[in-house]
């Protein structure tokens, strides 16, 4: 049986589901070592159990990244920080020096081409945590995969390794914060 | 003192009494600076002196008190903020100084923290909104055998509690509110 | 000034005393002043005045009598009765009762042979309590002046070093180190120009000792460092106090001012070549200016950060020259050992830890205050025969000592002996003597948390360790003291400890983790009992992975679903 | 001077009795990290990423201020070293922005370098997010002081080469901060001759020269070199631990 691997986006820009993408035809090849069981670019609701390696993109910026992390975490046997933004909290906790209102405001009023206001009460929108916050803050984490985005090279490299059951050893080469 | 400086015509003797600046407290300070020769190493007595003649330290008096010792300003300002002793804003019409020595600690100071801070809407180490009332946190005002301890108004009460400490800064309150 | 000037003065003095009907004497330290001892001295000397007997009877201030929880506390200096709790209406009746009818106020009398009184030794305290703390005349009168005059016109400054290192004094800022030694390497120093500095800047939360020293017997300070100038080669003194003391820093003014008058202090010191100056330099609230370096920067008009040693501040110190520092207590211990002898000094306490040790005890205990002991007294004989225990119904938990660098000692080494290598052995320090007890109503996790607070606070910000590890060390504590903590947050918390005790630069953060250090060690339960543990992977039961369904949804995420699905 | 003989992780080596532990070591290529210390400029030995051990005492030295003595047996790269090494960059990284993907000195940063050194994969202790101040008032410069380290370089350079003393620190513990002159904008400074060398000196993305994109800026620190050498090692200036 082939190893179960799911990725997932948290509070992130995609691009390193993108920099996942640009492994290119060695794709073709994971895709024979593995199974795809959830990821944003496999059509699957729900995030399943039993996982063996779940990446995971973004930091934890809203209450659905947080109850998502949960899940995550009691399902997964290896969970990825993947990428700057689940390892550190990068770009999308820049905005933590700032009042949580005034993040909203900027974003939802000031910014607002048309109809400005900030979306909330409504219970499909996720209410925005006071901090984005890095991964491993919420839950354990068993590995860090650096970038912003880590490259197809880093990626191929860890996700390989895993498959193996074993854990990358980074060398200083894919040890590359930025 | 600085009202020496008004009205009467001024002769010579006068004039020369009096500190260019129009503000004789300053002739003090300057009397300070003189006994230590003006020198760099003495910043921490001068600070001291232009705080209890002044108040608290004004990005102005810093500035004078730079000059006069030859030191860079950073300098002046970086020693002025290191030291909690150093205000740079003036203090609120009253002064509640909470002891959080061990002995005060280990005999509740924490809930009259918390206490006094609630009910000023204000922090530790800062002044109400009014500029009624200034916060501060000691050390330890060395009276542990009166635990837990405050200094409020410049007297030492002892033996506080949450509720005797709040009657104190309310009585100031409702003073204000008189006025 | 010669050394028969001295003895005159004396004679002088104690002739004066012998004259009087009697002294009444009140505790004029911080303490008492602030339960109201001046407005006592006042209706003292009012009822005296009413008697016509302000002539015969003298009232005077004097230092920490040290039973502070009891204040305003005074004593009848013909048959040594003291009293405690005299207010004005007190006061006015002792007068009465006491001095004109012979009849002692039971009430408010103390029994001084109770062990509180009865189990110290008092050389460092000696006169504190007994004379006139702003009168130098009472302290010539008592002996004062003599060591420094027999060391300036008798002794070698090599036989004065040497009689230190006999007696086997250690400093009582809280390192120990041998005193002796220190003024041997300052005097070997080659420079034209060296300093003595005493250390004044008692910063340790809930200590008090080096103020009642100061408040109490500011002169033997003087001598003490007048001594030390002599045997080092230094003509300039500097006393760093803290602002926060300001009747110290009156009388302390005052002394020197009597003193240069002498020409006890000044130039041709006893007619001799010896020259030696004191000024105050006083502290702006900064607990790390109590390190060494720090003390120096800030003595220059600094930022007090502190530098890394070597090289230590006995071969470049103040303005670069070698510069001798020495806590209050260290100095207040030098003129008796030159009067007594190193044989007499040694002789109290443990071989290693000799002479006697000042504690402030404070905290849960019946008689707060000031006390003196011998060195290697068992710690229980403290709490509970000079303490009286804790107050009733409480049950004795941990005694504190040294402060925010030292450690929390529990009950089952209650036997353990008060000297330096004893307490290192359980974690904690000897300190600058601040002895905090705490009573079965104390979490330790608070206790640890509130030093943290402090260290935290303190922290000059020069080192990293130091900087930004009391931050992270203060969190940890205060996620865990809330009960949000996991067994993972215990780990990293003591390995940042540990890494903070290592790496930083100066004794405030290498001893911050002390209290955290100490109270795992005897109190881990306290900390455990709060933790929980971090989330991991929930197998399913399921053989078949394939089958599994979809996990636990938002709406049923209580962690323990997936495997009753199965 | 007396030449005198000590040993370094193994090495024997000689060196001369005023050098301290990290010059002889890096005329050796034995590695050691530092962060605060600057061919050039007084040390203060505040990062304490240079400490090792030596044998005979429980304490940690840091390599910089500490002299070498006959005999002495160093060890530089020890578990307990590394170790703590790697907790203070965490530390550091912990304290402020440190985020490489958007500085303008990214993949030329000392401190980054330095995280990689001791294999940082991650910091464990949670992110403090101080708010501190940028000020681009400065024609030529910005100053971010949420990407200082607080290693005082530029305090150290402005006073010791440059002679002018703008930067000082204010504040004390995690508030340290560094200011100009009276803690005003640096474009109002009125010592600051714009000189520029704080800018260079600067190990990280904190004081960066305007018109940098993310990842151009390459700073330079040699040049110190040659202004010290040409002054005859700073006689002249104070050099007791300025910052």
């Amino acid at each position: 049986m082939k190893p179960r691997v799911a990725t997932v986006w948290l509070g992130g820009c995609s691009g390193c589901h993108m920099s996942f993408l640009d492994m290119d035809e060695r794709l073709i090849e994971l895709a024979g070592r593995m199974d795809l069981v959830y990821s944003p670019i496999a059509d699957v609701k729900e995030f399943p159990r039993d996982v063996d390696v779940t990446l995971v993109e973004g930091a934890v910026t809203n209450d659905e990244n947080e109850e998502m992390a949960h899940i995550i975490r009691r399902n997964s046997r290896f969970v990825v920080s993947f990428g700057d933004c689940a390892v550190s909290g990068n770009v999308t906790a820049l905005r933590n020096g700032f009042d949580k209102e005034d993040v909203l405001r900027r974003a939802y009023v000031e910014l607002a081409d048309v109809d400005p206001q900030i979306p909330r009460d409504h219970p499909t929108i996720a209410e925005l945590m006071a901090k984005a916050r890095p991964l491993h803050e919420i839950i354990p984490v068993d590995a860090f995969l650096h970038g912003c985005p880590p490259t197809a090279d880093q990626i191929w490299f860890a996700v390989s390794e895993l498959l193996e059951g074993r854990m990358p050893a980074f060398s200083p080469v894919y040890l590359r914060y930025g | 003192m600085a009202s020496t400086t008004t009205s009467r015509p001024p002769d010579s003797r006068e004039a020369a009494q009096r500190h260019p600046s129009g503000d004789n407290r300053f002739k003090l300070l300057d009397r300070t600076i003189t006994k230590h020769h003006n020198s760099g190493d003495a910043l921490i007595e001068v600070l001291h002196a232009a705080q209890g003649i002044f108040g608290y330290l004004e990005n102005d008096l810093l500035i004078y008190i730079a000059r006069a010792l030859r030191l860079p300003l950073s300098r002046v300002y970086g020693v002025a903020t290191f030291y909690h002793f150093f205000s740079l804003k003036p203090s609120g019409k009253h002064t509640f100084v909470l002891c959080m020595g061990t002995a005060c600690y280990v005999k509740g100071a924490a809930v009259i923290h918390k206490e006094v801070e609630h009910h000023c809407q204000c922090k530790f180490g800062e002044t109400t909104a009014d500029g009624n009332v200034s916060l501060v946190q000691a050390r330890c005002v060395g009276s542990c055998g009166l635990a837990p301890v405050a200094v409020v108004d410049g007297q030492v009460a002892g033996k506080l509690t949450a509720a005797s400490s709040l009657d104190r800064i309310k009585q100031w309150q409702d003073e204000e509110v008189t006025r | 000034m010669t050394t028969e000037d001295l003895h005159e003065l004396a004679e002088k003095e104690t002739d004066r005393q012998r004259q009087l009907r009697d002294r009444i004497l009140y505790c004029a330290a911080a303490g008492c002043v602030s339960c109201g001892s001046h407005a006592t001295r006042d209706a003292i000397k009012k009822a005296l005045k009413e008697r016509n007997l302000e002539k015969e009877v003298e009232v005077l201030g004097t230092g920490c009598m040290g039973l502070c929880g009891e204040g305003p506390l005074v004593k009848i200096s013909s048959d040594g009765s003291v009293y405690e709790r005299v207010d004005e209406e007190t006061g006015r009746r002792i007068v009465e009762e006491h001095l004109c009818e012979g009849r002692k106020v039971g009430a408010h009398l103390i029994d001084t042979s109770q062990p509180f009184f009865s189990s110290q030794q008092k050389i460092v305290l000696e006169h504190c309590g007994k004379i006139n703390a702003e009168s130098i005349d009472e302290y010539i009168a008592a002996g004062g002046y003599g060591a420094l005059a027999r060391v300036v016109t008798e002794m070698q400054p090599q036989d004065v070093i040497e009689e230190i290192r006999k007696s086997g004094l250690r400093g009582r800022g809280g390192a120990g180190y041998p005193t002796g030694l220190k003024w041997g390497i300052v005097r070997k120093a080659k420079s034209e120009q060296k300093y003595a500095v005493c250390n004044a800047d008692e910063g340790d939360p809930g200590a008090f000792m080096d103020r009642s020293v100061l408040e109490g017997d500011p002169h033997r300070i003087l001598e003490g460092m007048a001594i030390a100038g002599y045997a080092v080669g230094a003509n300039q003194g500097y006393i760093y106090i803290r602002a926060e003391y300001p009747l110290a820093i009156e009388r302390l003014k005052l002394a020197i001012k009597q003193a240069e008058r002498l020409g006890l202090l000044g130039n041709r010191i006893f007619e001799s070549d010896f020259n030696f100056r004191i000024d105050l330099r006083i502290g702006a609230g900064a607990f790390v200016c109590g390190e060494e370096t720090a003390l120096l920067r800030s003595i220059q008009g600094r930022r007090g950060r502190p530098r890394p040693r070597p090289p230590y501040p006995s071969e470049v110190g103040l303005w670069g020259m070698p510069t001798l520092i020495n806590n209050v207590e260290t100095y207040a211990n030098v003129a008796p050992i030159i009067n007594r002898g190193s044989a007499w000094f040694a002789g109290i306490g443990t071989p290693k830890s000799t002479g006697t040790k000042v504690f402030a005890l404070a905290g849960a205990i019946r008689n707060t205050g000031l006390i003196e002991v011998p060195m290697g007294i068992p710690l229980r004989n403290i709490i509970f025969d000079i303490g009286g225990g804790t107050p009733e119904g409480t049950e004795f938990k941990a005694a504190q000592t040294g402060g925010p660098s030292g450690g929390c000692i529990p009950a089952e080494h209650l036997d353990l002996p008060v000297d330096y290598e004893s307490l290192a052995t359980v974690g904690s320090i000897m300190g600058s003597g601040g002895l905090i007890v705490m009573d079965s109503t104390s979490n330790m996790v608070e206790v640890a948390k509130y030093f943290m607070d402090f260290c935290m606070d303190e922290s000059c910000g020069k080192c990293i360790p130091c900087r930004v590890g009391t931050v992270h060390i203060y969190g940890l504590l205060d996620t865990i003291s809330r009960g949000k903590g996991t067994t993972d947050d215990l780990a990293l918390l003591e390995e940042l400890c540990v890494m903070v005790k290592e790496t930083s630069l100066c004794g405030l953060g290498q001893s911050a983790s002390n209290p955290v250090l100490s109270t795992l060690k005897f109190f881990r339960h306290e900390y455990t009992d709060l933790l929980s543990k971090p989330e991991s992977f929930v197998p399913s039961v399921s053989p078949d992975p394939a089958s599994a369904g979809p996990a636990d949804g938002p709406a049923a995420n209580d962690g323990h679903d997936s495997t009753t699905h199965a | 001077m007396a030449i005198l003989t000590l040993t370094i992780d193994g090495e024997q080596l000689s060196a001369n009795d005023d050098e301290t532990l990290l010059e002889i070591a890096r005329q050796h290529d034995i590695a050691i990290p530092t962060l605060c210390h600057l061919e050039g400029l007084s040390d203060v030995g505040s990062c304490r990423l240079c400490l090792v051990e030596i044998e005979g005492s429980q304490k940690l030295f840091p390599a910089c201020t500490t002299r070498a003595q006959e005999g002495m047996v160093v060890r530089t790269k020890t578990e307990r070293l590394q170790r703590n090494r790697r907790m203070i960059i965490e530390l550091l990284a912990s304290e402020g922005n440190h985020q490489c993907a958007v500085c303008v000195v990214n993949n030329h940063c000392e401190l980054q370098n330095l995280a990689y050194e001791v294999g940082l994969t991650h910091t464990r202790y949670p992110y403090l997010y101080p708010k501190k101040r940028l000020d681009a008032s400065h024609p030529d410069f910005i100053i971010d002081r949420n990407r200082c380290v607080l290693c005082t370089r530029c305090v150290r350079v402005c006073h010791e080469v440059e002679g002018a003393h703008v930067w000082d620190i204010a504040q004390r513990g995690i508030h340290c901060e560094i200011i100009s002159d009276m803690d005003q904008p640096w474009g109002t400074s009125p010592s600051c001759t714009s000189c520029g060398k704080c800018v260079l000196v600067c190990p990280t993305g904190a004081l960066i020269a305007k018109g940098e994109n993310v990842a151009e800026m390459e700073k330079k620190t040699d040049f110190l070199k040659y202004i010290v050498t040409a002054r005859v090692k700073r006689e002249w200036i104070n050099t007791d631990g300025e910052e």
